[in-house]
C-alpha cells in the first residue's frame, strides 16, 4: 500500500505541472489585466507596475520564472493586495476554511448517512419518504437561498446567532449548516442507493440468519459496501469543502480561502490564481488518493494496482 | 440466489437486449404510479415551455413585455404569478425560461452522463496504466479555474448556445466518471463478469452489456442530482456572459434574481423555486421508476 | 500555521452550539449597543482594502480607513466639504495663485511621537512621484510644477519639483499654472504624509510590497492608529494618543468591516451588528424609506451614471443616431421604478451645483424629434437599423436598466438592440479597446470641481474610451484648467459641456445617490457628496430602550 | 415433543405485478436428530418455507399470511425480533446455496466465522478464534490459522461451503437448515460436503432440514421427505415409503427423473409441461395440467393433505378418493 501511495504522489508531479502550465497560459490569454480599473491608469504607470511585477518580460520567460519560483514553494506576491504574498494569504485564510469545512463535513455526514441508511432500511416508509423529500428540497435550494433563509430565521427573527461574521464559536453554526446541507442531501441520496444495493445481497441474509441484530447488520455487514458511492463522491467533495466556498463565505462574512478562487480570477490576480489553483489541486490529488485508498480498504477484492 | 424468489434472478446479459426486455421495462415503468406521475409532470412542463417558445403570448403576456408603471406586483388575477420589478409577467418568463433550463438540465446532464459513464467504465475496467492516465486527466480538469475557462471559451468562440453545453459538460462529467470507475472496479471482480470473460466475450461488450447495467442505480441517482446542479450552474455562466442573455431568462437566473429580493418580493423566488423543485421531484420519481424497471435483478420494493 | 487543537476545539464547540439550537440562547446585547456604550464605531466598509499605503491604495475602501489614519494639510468639513486646517494650521496663496505656503502645526505628532515636519511632506510627495513607485494616483499631484515631468522620468532631480520645506514647519508648493481647485484636490489620499523614515526601516522606500502598513509596524499622523488587520475579517483602529487634537476625538475604536455583499451587510445592520452600511441593497431602499426612515439617509453623490458610445463604429458614428438614442428614453421611469433611491435623472454629465457649476444645456427627451433624427440618419421608423449591442458588466441594476432601454428603444424608435453582459475585467478590456457599441459607465468625482468630469473626454484622456475627439472641446477644457478666474473657467466648461451634449458620445442617465443605512446612535455624522467621514466629530449616544 | 412443528404455513409476495402465493398451507414436524428433506423444482416454495421459519422472508414484499412454527415452545413466526435473534444462529443455523454471495466479501473469513459466537456467547475474541480454528479443522480446511485472515474471494467454491458449514455449526445448533448446499458445486465436491454435514450431524446430534431439487440426493440423506410443488406439499413420507409406496404422481415423475436410477442409454425421463405461472394460480390441483392421471375433478376441487397410510401424507385427490396406485 505504501508503494501505491508513493507512486500516486509521483504521478501527482506531472499532474501539478500540467495544471500550473495550463493555468498560467489560460490566465494570460484571458482579456483584462490585473491593473485594469474603471479609472484608467496612464500607459506609463501601467508599464511601470507591470515592470515591477516582471509582467513586461516575454511570456515564456515569465513562465519559466514562475515555474522556478513555484518549485521553491514561492507563490509570489498578490497584485490585488500589495504587501502580501500569496503564501501568506493562503496561510491566513486556509485554517478558517479548514475549520468550516470540517464542521460542514460533520454536518453532512451525520445527517446524510443517518437519513440515507434509515431510508434504505425502511424503504418506502415514512422513514424513507420524509428524509428523501427533504434531501430533494435541499438539493434544489441553492446555497445562496439556504444561507439567507437560515439567517433570516435564526439570526434576525430568533436572534440566536449573529447575521454574519466569524468571531465567536456560535458564528460557526449557520455557515456550517448552510454549507453542509447540500452535501448532506447529496450524501443521503447516494447512501440510500448504495445501501439498497447492499441490503439486497445474499450475505445480508446470512448475517440475519446468524442472529445479527439490525445495528450489527447495518454497521458491520452493510456499511462497507453501502458507502462505496459516498466515498467516491467524497474525494473531490471534501477537497471542495475544506478549501472553502465562495458563496457561503460571502453570505456569512467568513474570512476563508474559498472567496479567492473566484475573486482572484476576477481580479486577474495572476499569482493568486496560480497559488489557489495549485493549492486546490494538491487537495484534489491527496483526497482523491485518500478516497481510492479508502475504497480499496473497504473492498478487499480490489488490490492496490 | 433463491429459487423461490418470485421473480427469478436472471443474468443481465441474457435479457440486456431484445424487444421483450424493453417492452417489459416499459410495462413495469407504466405500473409505477409515481414514475408515471413524474413522466406526466415533466411532459406537461416541457409541452408548456415549448408552447411558450412557439407562442410567446400564451399567458396573455410576452416574457419581455414591460410595465414600468406597475413594477413588482404580487400574484393577482391578471398576472397569476405576479410581476418582476420591470413589470414583466413572471409566468410568461418562467415558461419561456423553462425551455432553456430544461434543455440545459436534461441535455447537459445526458451529455455529461454519457461521457462520464463511458470514461469511468473504461478507466475502471482497464485498470493499470490507462486507468492511471485517465484519472489523472480528471484530476487536472477538476483543478483548473472554471471561470477563466468559461471566459476563454467566449473569447475564442464568441457567444453561443453550444458553448453552454461544452462548458457545463466539461465540469459535470468528472464526478460521474469517478463514481462509475469506483463501481466498475468493484463489480468487475464479481463472478458473472469473470464468467463473461471465460465465454470469450469482447471487452467492450462486457463493459457495456454486463457491467454498466449493474451500475444503473448509482448512475440514475447521480443523474437526478446533476440536473438541478446544471440548471443553477447556468445562472453562473449567465453571470460570466455565457448562458442566456436578457431579456431572455432561465430558471437559474430567475431563482438567482429572486433570491436577491426574497424578502421584498417573495413570489419572485417561490414560484421559480417551486417549479424547479417540481421538476426535480418528477425527475427523481421517474429515475427511481426507471431504475426499478430496468433493474434486471428483480424487485426492489 | 494551522492550529489543530483550535480547529478541533471549535468543531466541538460548534456541535455544542448545534445542540443549543434546540434550546435557544435568549436575548443578547447587540454589538452596536455595546459599541454605543464604549464609543466603538462599527462600520461596513464594503470590501477588503488592498493597501493602507497612500501611494499604493486606489479606492474608496482604502480611503475611508486612511481617513482615520492620516491627516493631510487641509481637511474637509463634513457638512459642506469646505476646507479647514488639517496638519497645516493655516496657509497663504500668492496673488498669482501659483505659490501655496502651508504653516504646519508645531504640535503635530506621528503615532511614534516623532514630530510631523515639512520635510516629511516633501519626502512623501517625492515618494508618491517616484517612477519606480508606480503610484496610480500620482497625477493628482500634477498641478505642481515639474511633478508630471518627474513622475514620467523626464527629469530626475526632485529639487526641480515645486515642493520645498522652508523650515521644519513651513511647506511651500509651487504650481506651473493657477489651479483654483488645488486645495479641494488635497483632501485626496495622494496628498497624505507618510513616515518615510519608518518605511525605510521596513524595506525599500519605493517598494509597493513594503510591510510598513502592518499593524505591528504602522505609523501615521491621523486621529486613529492601526491596531488589527485581519484580511476579510476586520480592521480595528484605536484612538491615537499622540494626535494633536486627541482630546477632541470621542470615539475609542472603529471597526471597519469588509463585507462586500450588500445583502449580508444589510442583514448585519438589521441585527445591529454594525452602526452603518454605506449602501443599502437597491431593492430594500424603498422599504427602509417607507417603514424605517430613521435608519436610512439618502443623499446625492458626486457621481454620474451614463452610457458611453463608441463613435467609431457605424451606425453610432452618426451624431443623429446618438442624439436619437439619447432622446428616446425615459429617465424618470428608470430612477422612479427601477432605482428608487431618490436618484435625479441626468440630462447632462456634471452633477448639478458642483462647486457652484450647473450645466445650462440639457438633453431633451422628445420621441418625435428622435424619430425624425433617426429618419434623417437613414433609418426611417427604424428600418435597416443594424443590430447594435449594449454592453454592461454583470450586475442586476445594470441589467434592469439595459432591459428597460431595450424596450423603450423598441417602442419609441422601432429598433432592436441586443444586451450583452460581461465579467468586470472583460468588460473593462472591451471598453478600453473600443470593442463595443454602447457601454454602461459610471464616474465618481475625485474632488469637487467640474474638471473631474469634463477632463474625461479630452482626446488624450485614458478614460475617454469613446473614440470621440473634438478640438474645440479640448481647447475649452484646457483653457478652463489653466486659469484662476472662476467666471472664465465656468464659462468655458459651459461651452465645452454643451459641445459634449450636442455631439453625444455619451448618454447621461442619472446622478447617483447614497442610500446609507445608519443607526440613530451615530452622532456628528453629516452627509456630503463625496461621502467623506470626519471621524473626529463622530460619536455615539446609546439609543433609548 | 418434536423439535420443530410447522403448522399451516402460508406466505405470499405482494409485488407490482400482483400477489404471488409462494407457500400455502405447509405443515410438518421434525424430531431431534432427525433429517428431513424438502424436494421440489424451482419456484416450488421449498426455500421460502425455510426462510419463513428463520424470519428471513424480506417483508415487504413478502408476508407471512398464516401458520405457526413452534420451536422450543416459541412461535418463530410471531415472536419478537429479539427472541428470534436469540434463536437464529444459535439453535437454528442455516447454510445457503451460493456460498460466494452468501459470505460477506468485505469481511475476513475469521471475522465472519466467529460472529455467531460473538453474538450469542459472551466469550473473548481469542477464545472464539480458537473455536473457529477447531471448527475449520473439523470442516476439513487445512492451514486454518492462515485461512482465517483471508477473504471469501480467495477461496474455491467447495471451500466456501465448508466455511459456511463451519460458521453455521460453530454454535452447536439443534437444527441445521441446508438450502441446496451442493447445487453450485461439482459432483465430487457435492459428495464431500454432504458427507461433512452427515459427520457433523452425528457429532452434534442435531436435526437437519435439507432442501434440494434433487430427489436422489435427498433420498440418500434423509429419514423423511417432503415433496413440494407450486407452493404446496404434495407428499410427505419416510424415505423408503416415498420410494417404494409412492402416493403422488408428481413424486413419481421426480423419481423417474433421477438419472442414476434409469437404465443406461434410456432416454432421460422428464415431466412434460411447465410449472404454473405463480401470478395466475389455477383452481384445483396445481399439478393437474401436467399429470398423466388427472381427471376432470382434479382441475376443480381444492387439494388438502391427508394421510393415505400411517405417517404418509399425500395431496393427490385421486389417491385420496380412488386409492389410485401410482
Amino acid at each position: 500500500m505504501l508503494r501505491f501511495i508513493a507512486r500516486r504522489f509521483l504521478e501527482a508531479i506531472p499532474v501539478l505541472f500540467i495544471i500550473a502550465t495550463a493555468t498560467f497560459f489560460m490566465m494570460r490569454l484571458a482579456p483584462g489585466g490585473p491593473f485594469d480599473s474603471e479609472k484608467q491608469v496612464s500607459a506609463e504607470v501601467r508599464a511601470r507596475m507591470e515592470a515591477h511585477y516582471g509582467l513586461d518580460k516575454p511570456l515564456f520567460q515569465q513562465y519559466l520564472l514562475q515555474m522556478k519560483h513555484l518549485l521553491r514553494g514561492n507563490l509570489g506576491p498578490s497584485f490585488k493586495y500589495p504587501g502580501r504574498t500569496v503564501n501568506e494569504i493562503i496561510a491566513d485564510a486556509f485554517p478558517v476554511s479548514l475549520e468550516l469545512g470540517c464542521e460542514a463535513l460533520a454536518v453532512a455526514l451525520a445527517f446524510g448517512l443517518a437519513a440515507g441508511m434509515a431510508a434504505a432500511l425502511k424503504q418506502n416508509s415514512a422513514w424513507d419518504h420524509v428524509p428523501m423529500g427533504l434531501a430533494m428540497i435541499g438539493l434544489c435550494v441553492p446555497t445562496f437561498v439556504m444561507g439567507p433563509l437560515l439567517i433570516s430565521a435564526f439570526a434576525l427573527h430568533l436572534d440566536w446567532f449573529n447575521a454574519a461574521g466569524w468571531f465567536f464559536p456560535r458564528d460557526r453554526v449557520l455557515p456550517a449548516l448552510t454549507l453542509g446541507a447540500y452535501y448532506a442531501a447529496y450524501i443521503a441520496r447516494l447512501c440510500r442507493g448504495g445501501f439498497l444495493e447492499i441490503l439486497n445481497q445474499d450475505y445480508i441474509r446470512t448475517a440475519r440468519a446468524k442472529g445479527a441484530g439490525g445495528a450489527r447488520v447495518l454497521f458491520k455487514h452493510a456499511l462497507r459496501g453501502g458507502i462505496l458511492p459516498v466515498v467516491s463522491f467524497l474525494g473531490p467533495a471534501v477537497a471542495g469543502l475544506l478549501t472553502g466556498s465562495f458563496v457561503v463565505e460571502t453570505i456569512f462574512g467568513v474570512p476563508g480561502l474559498g472567496r479567492y478562487f473566484v475573486t482572484a480570477a476576477f481580479n486577474r490576480d495572476y499569482f493568486m490564481v496560480m497559488g489557489s489553483v495549485l493549492f486546490y489541486a494538491c487537495f484534489v490529488v491527496v483526497l482523491n488518493l485518500a478516497a481510492d485508498v479508502v475504497l480499496v480498504w473497504l473492498n478487499p477484492k480490489l488490490r492496490f494496482e | 440466489m433463491a429459487d423461490s424468489t418470485p421473480m427469478a434472478m436472471v443474468e443481465p446479459a441474457e435479457t440486456g437486449g431484445g424487444s421483450s426486455f424493453w417492452q417489459d421495462a416499459w410495462h413495469r415503468l407504466w405500473q409505477n404510479k409515481l414514475a408515471v406521475f413524474g413522466l406526466v409532470v415533466l411532459g406537461v412542463l416541457a409541452a408548456l415551455c415549448f408552447a411558450a417558445f412557439l407562442w410567446p403570448k400564451i399567458t396573455g403576456f410576452s416574457y419581455e413585455q414591460q410595465n414600468l408603471a406597475l413594477g413588482p406586483a404580487p400574484p393577482n388575477r391578471v398576472h397569476w404569478l405576479g410581476t418582476d420589478p420591470l413589470g414583466r409577467d413572471l409566468l410568461a418568463r418562467l415558461l419561456y425560461g423553462g425551455g432553456i433550463s430544461l434543455m440545459v438540465g436534461l441535455c447537459a446532464t445526458a451529455v455529461s452522463l454519457t461521457i462520464g459513464v463511458i470514461y469511468g467504465a473504461i478507466a475502471g475496467f482497464a485498470g493499470g496504466k490507462l486507468d492511471m492516465v485517465l484519472m489523472r486527466i480528471v484530476d487536472i480538469l477538476y483543478a483548473l479555474p472554471f471561470a477563466i475557462f468559461v471566459i476563454l471559451l467566449m473569447v475564442f468562440f464568441g457567444q453561443n448556445i453550444i458553448l453552454l453545453f461544452v462548458a457545463i459538460g466539461a465540469v459535470e462529467w468528472l464526478t460521474m466518471a469517478r463514481i462509475v470507475r469506483g463501481q466498475v472496479m468493484a463489480v468487475k471482480r464479481q463472478e458473472f463478469v469473470e464468467a463473461a470473460h471465460a465465454l470469450g466475450l469482447k471487452e467492450g461488450r462486457i463493459i457495456f452489456r454486463h457491467i454498466v447495467p449493474n451500475l444503473l442505480g448509482p448512475i440514475i441517482v447521480y443523474a437526478t442530482l446533476t440536473v438541478p446542479e446544471v440548471i443553477l450552474l447556468e445562472s453562473f455562466l449567465s453571470f460570466l456572459g455565457l448562458g442566456v442573455q436578457p431579456p431572455h431568462s432561465s430558471w437559474g437566473v430567475l431563482i438567482k434574481e429572486g433570491a436577491e429580493v426574497m424578502e421584498e418580493y417573495p413570489w419572485l423566488l417561490i414560484y421559480p423555486g417551486a417549479v424547479m423543485a417540481l421538476t426535480l421531484f418528477s425527475l427523481n420519481f421517474l429515475g427511481d421508476g426507471l431504475r426499478d424497471a430496468l433493474d434486471v435483478r428483480g424487485s426492489k420494493d | 500555521m494551522i492550529n489543530n487543537s483550535t480547529v478541533g476545539q471549535n468543531v466541538y464547540l460548534t456541535i455544542l452550539c448545534l445542540a443549543l439550537l434546540a434550546g435557544g440562547c435568549g436575548q443578547r446585547e447587540t454589538l452596536a449597543a455595546i459599541g454605543d456604550r464604549t464609543q466603538e464605531l462599527r462600520l461596513n466598509n464594503e470590501g477588503e482594502p488592498s493597501s493602507l499605503d497612500p501611494a499604493v491604495a486606489i479606492g474608496t475602501i482604502e480611503h475611508y480607513i486612511m481617513l482615520s489614519l492620516y491627516e493631510g494639510l487641509v481637511a474637509p468639513d463634513p457638512k459642506d466639504l469646505s476646507l479647514r486646517p488639517g496638519a497645516a494650521e493655516n496657509w497663504e496663496i500668492s496673488p498669482d495663485g501659483k505659490v501655496y505656503t502651508f504653516h504646519l502645526r508645531k504640535n503635530g505628532r506621528w503615532s511614534n511621537s516623532e514630530p510631523v515636519t515639512a520635510r516629511d511632506f516633501v519626502e512623501s510627495y517625492h515618494r508618491m512621484l517616484m517612477p519606480s513607485m508606480a503610484s496610480q494616483y500620482s497625477y493628482m499631484l500634477y498641478p505642481v510644477k515639474n511633478a508630471e515631468a518627474f513622475n514620467l522620468g523626464k527629469i530626475s532631480d526632485f529639487g526641480q519639483v515645486g515642493f520645498k520645506a522652508l523650515d521644519d514647519y513651513t511647506l511651500q508648493v509651487t504650481l506651473h499654472s493657477p489651479a483654483p481647485y488645488l486645495l479641494s484636490m488635497m483632501i485626496h489620499d495622494s496628498w497624505y504624509p507618510v513616515p518615510t523614515a519608518v518605511i525605510k526601516k521596513h524595506g525599500a522606500i519605493d517598494d509597493r510590497t513594503n510591510p510598513w502598513t502592518r499593524p505591528e509596524n504602522f505609523v501615521g499622523n491621523g486621529p486613529f492608529v492601526l491596531k488589527e488587520w485581519r484580511m476579510n475579517s476586520h480592521i480595528l483602529v484605536e484612538r491615537s494618543p499622540t494626535y494633536w487634537d486627541a482630546k477632541n476625538v470621542r470615539l475609542n475604536k472603529i471597526y471597519f468591516d469588509p463585507t462586500e455583499s450588500t445583502d449580508t451587510a444589510e442583514r448585519m445592520f438589521r441585527s445591529a451588528q454594525i452602526h452603518s452600511d454605506p449602501q443599502a441593497p437597491p431593492s430594500k431602499v424603498a422599504f427602509y424609506r417607507k417603514y424605517k426612515p430613521n435608519l436610512i439617509k439618502v443623499y446625492p453623490l458626486l457621481a454620474t451614471y451614463f452610457y458611453k458610445i463608441n463613435v467609431t463604429r457605424p451606425p453610432m458614428n452618426d451624431k443623429r443616431v446618438r442624439q436619437a438614442l439619447a432622446m428616446a428614453i425615459d429617465r424618470h421611469a428608470i430612477t422612479e421604478t427601477i432605482m428608487r433611491a431618490g436618484e435625479e435623472p441626468a440630462f447632462f454629465l456634471t452633477p448639478p451645483n458642483t462647486a457652484g457649476y450647473t450645466c445650462q444645456t440639457k438633453v431633451k427627451e422628445d420621441v418625435a424629434a428622435a424619430r425624425q433624427l433617426l429618419a434623417d440618419a437613414g433609418y426611417p421608423d427604424g428600418k435597416n437599423f443594424p443590430p447594435v449591442e449594449v454592453l454592461f458588466n454583470t450586475l442586476q441594476s445594470h441589467k434592469a436598466i439595459a432591459e428597460a432601454f431595450q424596450a423603450m428603444w423598441k417602442k419609441n424608435l422601432n429598433i432592436n438592440v441586443v444586451l450583452h453582459n460581461e465579467e468586470w475585467k472583460v468588460y473593462l478590456d472591451s471598453m478600453r479597446h473600443l470593442d463595443y457599441f454602447m457601454g454602461r459607465a459610471g464616474w465618481n468625482g475625485d474632488y469637487v470641481d467640474p474638471s473631474t468630469f469634463l477632463d474625461m473626454f479630452l482626446t488624450d484622456s485614458g478614460n475617454n474610451e469613446t473614440g470621440w475627439s473634438n478640438a474645440e472641446y479640448d481647447r475649452l477644457v484646457r483653457l478652463a484648467s489653466n486659469t484662476g478666474d472662476r467666471a472664465v473657467r465656468y464659462d468655458a466648461y459651459q461651452k465645452a459641456e454643451a459641445i459634449l451634449l450636442d455631439e453625444m458620445p455619451i448618454i447621461p442617465i442619472y446622478f447617483y445617490t447614497r442610500p446609507r443605512l445608519i443607526r440613530p446612535s451615530v452622532r456628528g455624522w453629516y452627509p456630503n457628496v463625496l461621502d467623506q467621514y470626519d471621524f473626529k466629530s463622530i460619536y455615539l449616544v446609546p439609543e433609548d430602550n | 415433543m418434536p423439535l420443530l412443528t410447522v403448522e399451516n404455513l402460508s406466505a405470499a409476495f405482494h409485488t407490482r405485478n400482483g400477489v404471488v402465493r409462494a407457500v400455502q398451507d405447509v405443515s410438518f414436524q421434525l424430531e431431534r436428530g432427525e433429517t428431513l428433506g424438502i424436494v421440489g423444482e424451482s419456484g416450488s416454495g421449498k426455500s421460502v418455507t425455510c426462510y419463513a421459519i428463520l424470519g428471513l422472508v424480506p417483508q415487504p414484499p413478502g408476508r407471512i399470511e398464516a401458520g405457526r412454527a413452534l420451536f422450543g415452545g416459541v412461535d418463530l413466526l410471531a415472536c419478537s425480533h429479539r427472541q428470534l435473534n436469540r434463536i437464529r444462529g444459535r439453535r437454528i443455523s442455516m447454510i445457503f446455496q451460493d456460498a460466494m454471495t452468501s459470505l460477506n466479501p468485505f469481511l475476513r473469513i475469521g471475522e465472519q466465522l466467529i460472529e455467531p459466537l460473538m453474538i450469542h456467547e459472551k466469550i473473548a475474541r481469542s477464545a472464539a478464534t480458537d473455536r473457529a480454528l477447531v471448527m475449520l479443522d473439523e470442516a476439513g480446511i487445512s492451514e486454518a490459522e492462515h485461512r482465517l485472515k483471508m477473504y471469501p474471494h480467495e477461496f474455491s467454491g467447495g471451500m466456501r461451503q465448508r466455511v459456511m458449514i463451519a460458521m453455521a455449526l460453530i454454535t452447536k445448533p439443534d437444527l441445521l437448515i441446508a438450502d441446496e448446499p451442493t447445487t453450485a458445486l461439482d459432483v465430487t465436491v457435492q459428495a464431500q460436503i454432504l458427507e461433512l454435514i452427515r459427520k457433523m450431524q452425528n457429532e452434534l446430534g442435531m436435526a437437519v432440514i435439507l432442501v434440494s431439487h434433487d430427489l436422489g440426493i435427498v433420498s440418500g440423506f434423509c429419514n423423511r421427505v417432503l415433496v413440494m410443488y407450486a407452493g404446496r406439499v404434495m407428499e410427505s413420507a419416510r424415505t423408503d415409503d416415498l420410494f417404494y409406496h409412492t402416493k403422488h404422481p408428481y413424486t413419481r415423475g421426480l423419481r423417474n427423473s433421477i438419472p442414476a436410477l434409469q437404465m443406461k442409454g434410456a432416454e432421460l425421463h422428464t415431466i412434460p409441461g411447465q410449472p404454473p405461472d405463480p401470478h395466475h394460480p389455477l383452481p384445483g390441483c396445481p399439478f393437474a395440467p401436467r399429470c398423466a392421471h388427472a381427471v376432470e375433478y382434479c382441475a376443480r376441487e381444492e387439494i388438502v393433505m391427508l394421510e393415505a397410510a400411517p405417517q404418509h401424507g399425500t395431496a393427490c385427490l385421486r389417491v385420496q378418493k380412488e386409492n389410485l396406485s401410482i
